[in-house]
């Protein structure tokens, strides 16, 4: 799908998205780019639509409209399940782990989207807890082991563009780091990562970009070189 | 939002009294025999909405105990000989007892689960009624007579006969309303939205749960036992899983949840019964069966949901 | 040679027809559990869609002259299409509500369906005849077995057991499951959900039309055939578990036996034992004996 | 004389349920070739009208639609009432009106014994006549050894009793019996015990579809022709869905059969033209009954319960349905039954031609002797 | 009366072999904010699922107040005065803000089984909410449906309810999770004020929160107590670090 001569350095561009669920209108014009190989974080407050820009992505909202395009393709009309098709891969904000299969199951359910996914020693190695409980059933694990598994879960497919919600929500100090490292080395594998993130400590020195949302809106882009400088702006409106 | 509903609050005593009135009155619009049986089954309904109207749980057993006070209620009027009101209690009684038998069995699942098991108990009411003799089988228990009340009205008369009903339907119907607003009422709700929670804050939910199961097994069968004397006759189709059904779909016509939905289901059913026996012939569970899929598609919120709505849409504009 | 008072033969020939009519509860409860385990709805129009297969292939040979072995393969196809038709048109916007409503919806089908067939068909039935390969019976010493009986329990532990290898052992399976627990997101992982519930109703449908043409030619083929049945078929998925595949296969066998073994010993009771044994079943063990604990 | 110059005939049937194929439909379409036979016959200077409902089995639907025909509508007869638990429910409303109500669909005897009343009458047969008169004439046939297969509710253990009784009665051995549940769909177990008992004769004291169901496995298993099935209570309509190959050498009694001879088959052939099938012998009763009743009507010139009663009661009925037809004091309408046996696939030459008539049953046997009756009516 | 108002002995819990939990002896100061941490899978949530008897333990005793308590049912250890928060926010969405405390309220009153008495008997229990739900700053929401309401204020009306049961002791699983910083500080604040006269035992990975509020920490790894101090001990602790941290600044760790 991503071949190197691949005329769009674009990987993914949003414009004017609205996003409803039932009668409620919770995105109101979200634009926004991604070119291949960035990462660039949502952030903004609780409730202010993060996590509902990513859903929308994928269609896992009521209603959305505007314009989402992958790889220069209009996707926005297409069915759910077609959008990792797209290369896309999501981590849900409430991790998703299936009880009625085993560790090992949840993680080679996902199909393989293209070449160049993770292979499943190389994820055993990252996260070594996932081997040790493999068999035990999905929701068994540890809420942070959960986390593993969601987040180790995509990686194996070979989707080239990530959709991270909360990655860090619930891990340990120790693992926190080891998933920054992680997404250093996926960007240089030419990933494309959208997070969402609370935890600006982890965010910050990865992102590209940041976008700062408020009720539905971007109300600010912040490329990293400028991050100093609005750092107080940043806390005033995030409290960061 | 909030004024409307307090606009409700003040018009609901209104609406109760103009009822209560209509009731007062119609035996002498409408055949006094089919109100009985609309006020039977509205009772038999708005118990069953208890249950699962405020308490989330889906019964589909509940013929069981409409059945087996109908029985016990007849057994005890013609061959021990009591008056009706011994009877009709002694019928109560003993749904309230099987309420509490099928309780403890099924409370401790939740859901389809629950639904399944309750059936699942009151298929073996139903074959135990069967073939047990003294409920007459399929024959049915018959010849009940009405006697008199505390022994001395004459129930024969149908005039008498309605009223006595009416004040048991009034009864019924008033404990209901008293128990979904009460402190119990209060407890069932926040069982419902979220049980864990009220585990926590020390709650011992299946006791919760098993008073309004044998509340409900109680009063439907009040309803039931009435409803022999009103016949003079048990049988099994009170018993059989297809009035299960029907208390189902009646509650879910009329509205879940609403407290006048049930009465106001079980009016629309036992009409269109009646008035499709003439009609269709052989289309009359056809017709049913197409009421139930269209209520559950189309009508979710039932005939006294969806005029709440309108009432509330209009007012809101 | 007598056991407890009864004749060893006939003690024998007993378990074998208890082993008969459990294939019966099995087919007809491993389609109720999978459907339960997918859309989370008790599919109460199992009973009728039974009937139906029944019916499709009393018509096929009455009105066409299809005869049994195709109509093993085109009822449960017809059915199963029109179990894909309802679930498109009704069930699918069932879902995001509470799953009683899947309950009630699929009852007043089930009276629809009922209603309809009485109406064509009348109440009494109709004959159905063994197929001519399968005609007569061996003489097994203790008893005399249809050859036909011997298919059926043939036929129905193949299909439970493959039906099991495919949801338990395959990747098919494994989307089932997860799509069971979250639908969304295992779309979003790249998965036809909608395409795979369909999917899945329409095989639950056909096989209960498959138990139905299977018992075409044992029973008389009327339009309530179904629906007695199918409220011991819902005992034997508690009693089972609910959802789970090898649970419904099991103790459908199982409780065939055991009703075969009432017959002999208490006739009488022969008709609540299943309840009975899931009453005793839910005290020990309130999940079903097969069941995750809830 | 008569209320309004009309006789109102309410037809209260099964017309979706068990019973809808035997009853139903059919019998409405039967009273009504009646009330149109008695206008062009006897020109009555009253009207005749009919009104019908689906009692759907439910005892109080059937008591609050009779009672609202009577009270309401001017109904001066409810008729059909298809099972007994209706059948009675109805007879307390007629009673407690005083309207006549007239009996062709339900079975049991108590509706002529303890549950008897002096304005209803059981028309076509019940289970005593089918029962008794099956394993009479069975048994003085040579089937002297019996097993019985007996739906396990108060209506088969009825039937299982009163055969046997008859069976002993004439000579023969009853070796045992076994309960099956109600309803029931496999009878395989069942139908190997009877097979163990080496009996001749499996009477199978249940109906409908438990009955059918038996009779088919009973073939699958090899069971008959080696022994031979007696129906207790049984139907042309359960003959014709099992077919004859399932059901051929079986023998059941009927108190009608279409094909008895020229009258029986002319009103048959005009019954079949409307309904696409023959008519059952509740069907035919209902028919016979109706006109009996309006022909009563007529010549006591009046509506009036009890002398249109003891009008029908002094009247002999001689039709093509009764031979030596008389309803008596009990409420019991007597006449000749008839045991059949059910043909062979190649013995039956055209549609419907299902039985052998091995035996007329006279009136005097084939019913209850009034001597035994419980129905405190009876004058002893 | 004892100091310590917690203490397990030998606390154990196996899943199929496998030690989730191994040996634990945990003793909890009265009054005291007493943080349970550790790495993902250490087995934090299932010692809380122990102490509250969502499930029994393979091994091992709970005392509480002295008491043992090991083998009660979870209602009854409730009604003890050891409840607990849950990871996610755990209210009745359909219920305003007022009843929502209510429901904690009722239990005292003893008339939960009262199915003749009129909801109005409860009104004696507002001013005693109204209190509470002012005491976590909800008081201008009393008469919000509750699932209409942001995150962080269901999390501080759930924090209301379970004080209406007037607890002694509390346990709270990962209270910031998923919050904003915002809503981290305000929570914050919110159990540093209602731990007075009364125990805390919190989870909680948010290190930050932690070091601000904790009189005590007891770290867990693979089931077993690897150490337990105060804040400025645990975090010097090689072993806490290399096992949680994963480097030898606990500072990093902060979010
Ligand atoms: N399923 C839903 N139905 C209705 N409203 C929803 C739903 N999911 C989210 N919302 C509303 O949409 C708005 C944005 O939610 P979203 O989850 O995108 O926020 P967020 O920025 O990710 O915050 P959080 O930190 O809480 O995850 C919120 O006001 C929320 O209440
Ligand atoms: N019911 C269970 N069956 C099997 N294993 C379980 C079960 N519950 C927990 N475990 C295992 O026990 C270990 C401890 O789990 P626990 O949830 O207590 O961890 P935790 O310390 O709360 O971790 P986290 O910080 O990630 O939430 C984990 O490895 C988990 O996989
Ligand atoms: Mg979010
Ligand atoms: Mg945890």
């Amino acid at each position: 799908m991503t071949s190197a001569f691949e005329p769009h350095p674009e990987m993914l561009r949003i414009s004017d998205l609205h996003a409803f669920y039932g009668e409620s209108h919770i995105l109101h014009g979200i634009d926004l780019q991604v070119a291949r190989g960035e990462c660039v974080t949502l952030l903004g407050r609780n409730g202010s639509g993060r996590s509902t820009t990513l859903k929308s992505v994928l269609g896992l909202v009521g209603r959305r409209s505007g314009s989402i395009m992958v790889n220069g393709k209009e996707v926005v009309a297409e069915p759910t399940h077609r959008m990792a098709r797209h290369g896309i891969g999501y981590v849900p904000e409430e991790r998703a782990i299936f009880s009625s299969l085993s560790a090992e199951e949840n993680l080679l359910l996902p199909p393989q989207v293209s070449s160049g996914g993770m292979s499943v020693d190389e994820i055993y190695r990252m996260f070594p807890n996932l081997e040790e409980r493999r068999a035990s059933p999905g929701t068994k694990l540890s809420g942070g082991e959960q986390q593993m598994l969601a987040m180790a879960r995509v990686l194996r497919t070979g989707a080239r563009l990530l959709l991270l919600d909360e990655i860090t929500e619930g891990l340990a100090p120790v693992i926190v780091k080891k998933l920054g490292e992680v997404i250093t080395e996926l960007k240089a594998r030419g990933f494309t990562i959208v997070m969402v993130e609370q935890n600006f400590r982890f965010a910050a020195p990865l992102a590209d970009r940041h976008y700062v949302l408020e009720h539905g809106e971007i109300i600010a882009t912040i490329p990293q070189a400028e991050l100093p400088g609005r750092m107080d702006w940043l806390h005033q409106t995030l409290g960061v | 939002m909030s004024r409307n509903l307090s606009m409700f609050a003040r018009a609901t005593p209104l609406l109760f009294g103009a009822l209560f009135v209509l009731g007062l009155v119609a035996p002498f619009a409408v055949y006094p025999t089919f109100l009985m049986k609309i006020l039977c089954f509205g009772l038999f309904a708005c118990a069953f909405n208890l249950l699962l109207g405020f308490a989330g749980l889906l019964s589909f057993g509940h013929a069981a105990f409409l059945g087996t006070a109908g029985y016990v209620c007849g057994m005890l009027v013609r061959d021990a000989g009591v008056t009706p009101e011994v009877g009709i209690l002694g019928g109560t009684l003993a749904a309230g007892i099987l309420g509490w038998v099928f309780g403890v069995l099924a409370i401790r699942r939740s859901g389809i689960y629950f639904a399944m098991i309750t059936l699942a108990l009151a298929q073996m009411v139903f074959f135990f009624a069967l073939q047990w003799r003294a409920t007459g089988g399929e024959d049915g228990l018959q010849g009940v007579p009405r006697g008199h009340l505390f022994g001395v009205i004459d129930l024969s008369n149908n005039l008498a006969m309605y009223y006595l009903v009416f004040a048991v339907f009034c009864i019924g119907f008033f404990i209901i309303y008293r128990a979904i607003h009460s402190p119990f009422g209060q407890i069932l709700k926040a069982i419902r939205e979220n049980e864990p929670r009220a585990v926590s804050l020390g709650y011992d939910v299946t006791k919760f749960k098993l008073l309004a199961f044998v509340l409900s097994a109680a009063l439907a069968g009040l309803a039931g036992a009435t409803k022999t004397l009103v016949f003079q006759l048990a049988s099994l189709t009170d018993v059989h899983w297809h009035m299960s059904g029907e208390v189902v779909l009646m509650t879910l016509l009329g509205g879940l949840g609403t407290i006048l939905g049930p009465l106001a289901g079980a009016a629309v059913i036992v009409s269109l019964q009646s008035e499709l026996a003439d009609k269709v012939g052989s289309w009359v569970t056809v017709i049913m069966g197409a009421i139930f899929v269209l209520c559950v598609l189309l009508f979710r919120r039932g005939i006294v949901g969806e005029l709440q709505a309108l009432i509330r849409r209009s007012g809101v504009n | 040679m007598e056991i407890f008072g009864v004749p060893s033969a006939l003690f024998g020939s007993q378990l074998l027809i208890g082993l008969i009519n459990g294939s019966f509860y099995a087919i007809l409860s491993l389609g109720l559990a999978i459907i339960f385990g997918l859309l989370n709805i008790i599919n109460f129009a199992h009973g009728a869609q039974y009937m139906m297969g029944a019916f499709v292939a009393w018509i096929a040979l009455a009105k066409f002259g299809v005869n049994y072995w195709v109509a093993l393969l085109l009822a449960p196809i017809l059915v199963g299409a029109l179990g894909v038709v309802l679930e498109r048109t009704m069930l699918s916007k069932l879902y995001k509500l509470d799953h009683l409503y899947g309950l009630l919806l699929t009852f007043g089908l089930a009276l629809i369906f009922e209603g309809v067939f009485r109406d064509q068909f009348g109440i009494s039935g109709q004959s159905y005849e063994v197929p001519e390969l399968l005609q007569g019976g061996v003489n097994l010493g203790f008893m005399f077995m249809p050859i036909y009986r011997g298919w059926v329990v043939v036929a129905a532990l193949a299909v439970c057991f493959g039906t099991w290898f495919m949801i338990e052992k395959t990747k098919l399976g494994a989307y089932l499951r997860a799509g069971t627990e979250n639908p969304q997101i295992v779309q979003a992982l790249g998965i036809n959900v909608p395409l795979l519930i369909t999917f899945t109703y329409g095989y639950g449908v056909a096989l209960a039309a498959f138990a139905g043409v299977l018992a075409a030619p044992i029973y008389q083929v009327s339009p309530q055939m179904g629906s007695n049945l199918i409220i011991v078929v819902f005992a034997v998925v508690v009693i089972g578990g609910m959802g789970s595949i090898m649970g419904s296969i099991v103790t459908g066998l199982g409780l065939g036996l055991v009703e075969g073994l009432t017959r002999v010993f208490y006739p009488e009771a022969s008709a609540v034992v299943v309840f009975f044994i899931m009453v005793i079943v839910l005290l020990v063990r309130p999940a079903g004996l097969f069941g995750r604990a809830v | 004389q008569i209320s309004g110059n009309t006789v109102k005939i309410g037809v209260l049937t099964d017309m979706s349920g068990t019973y809808s194929d035997l009853a139903g439909p059919g019998a409405v379409l039967a009273t009504q070739m009646a009330i149109d036979d008695f206008i062009a016959q006897e020109k009555p200077t009253f009207k005749v009208e009919m009104v019908s409902a689906d009692h759907q089995n439910k005892a109080d639907i059937a008591s609050t639609k009779a009672r609202e025909w009577f009270e309401r509508e001017g109904v001066d007869t409810a008729t059909e009432l298809v099972t007994t638990s209706t059948a009675l429910a109805v007879m307390k409303i007629g009673k407690e009106m005083n309207k006549v109500v007239l009996m062709n669909g339900p079975a049991s005897t108590p509706i002529t014994n303890e549950q008897c009343n002096d304005v209803s009458v059981h028309y076509t047969y019940d289970t005593y006549a089918l029962a008794n008169g099956t394993a009479k004439a069975v048994t003085q046939q040579g089937g002297k050894t019996w097993f019985f297969l007996t739906a396990d509710y108060a209506f088969g253990q009825a039937l299982e009793k009163d055969s046997s009784a008859v069976v002993t009665a004439n000579g023969g051995k009853v070796l045992g019996s076994v309960r099956h549940p109600f309803p029931a769909s496999d009878f395989s177990s069942f139908l190997l015990q009877a097979q163990a008992s080496g009996a001749q004769i499996i009477g199978l004291a249940n109906a409908g579809a438990d009955t059918t169901n038996a009779i088919k496995q009973a073939a699958e298993f090899g069971i008959t022709p080696k022994q031979q099935l007696a129906g207790l209570l049984m139907f042309l309509s359960d003959v014709h869905s099992l077919g004859l190959k399932n059901s051929q050498g079986m023998y059941l009694t009927t108190g009608f059969y279409w094909d008895r001879d020229d009258q029986t088959r002319a009103w048959s052939k005009r019954f079949f033209d409307k309904q696409k099938r023959m008519p059952t012998m509740v069907q035919a009763g209902q028919y016979s009954s109706v006109l009996h009743y309006l022909k009563a009507v007529k010549a006591a010139g009046t509506d009036d319960t009890a002398k249109v009663m003891a009008q029908m009661k002094k009247t002999p009925i001689n039709d093509f349905f009764a031979r030596n037809g008389q309803i008596r004091e009990d409420g019991r309408m007597i006449h000749d039954m008839y045991l059949v046996q059910v043909k062979k696939p190649d013995e039956s030459k055209y549609p419907w031609d299902y039985y052998h008539i091995r035996q007329v049953i006279p009136a005097a046997e084939a019913f209850q002797p009034l001597s035994q009756s419980r129905c405190p009516l009876v004058k002893k | 009366m004892s100091e310590f108002i917690l203490e397990t002995s030998g606390l154990t819990k196996e899943f199929k072999g496998f030690a989730a939990v191994s040996g634990v002896d945990l003793r909890v100061r009265r009054g005291h904010i007493h943080a349970l941490i550790g790495p993902n899978g250490a087995g934090k949530t299932t010692v809380f699922n122990l102490l509250t008897k969502f499930l029994p333990p393979t091994a091992g005793t709970i005392h509480f107040e002295g008491r043992d308590i090991t083998h009660e049912a979870p209602a009854a250890t409730a009604r003890r005065g050891l409840v607990r928060s849950f990871q996610i926010s755990a209210t009745f969405p359909n219920l305003t803000v007022l009843e929502n405390v209510r429901i904690g309220l009722q239990r005292k009153l003893g008339t939960g089984f009262h199915f003749w008495r009129s909801e109005k008997s409860l009104d004696v229990l507002n001013d005693r909410a109204m209190a509470l739900l002012e005491s976590v700053d909800l008081g201008r929401f009393a008469d919000t449906v509750t699932g209409e309401m942001p995150y962080g204020r269901k999390r501080a009306l759930e924090i209301a309810t379970t004080l209406a049961l007037e607890p002694t002791m509390m346990l709270l699983d990962e209270p910031t999770q998923g919050m904003g910083h915002e809503d981290i500080d305000r929570v914050v604040a919110l159990i540093r004020k209602v731990s007075e006269n009364r125990t805390i035992l919190m989870v909680e990975h948010n290190l930050s929160v932690v070091a601000n509020l904790c009189d005590r920490i007891t770290v867990l790894t693979r089931g077993s107590v690897l150490a337990e101090g105060s804040y400025g001990e645990v975090s010097k602790n090689p072993k806490v670090l290399e096992a949680y941290v994963g480097s030898d600044d606990m500072n990093d760790a902060h979010h």
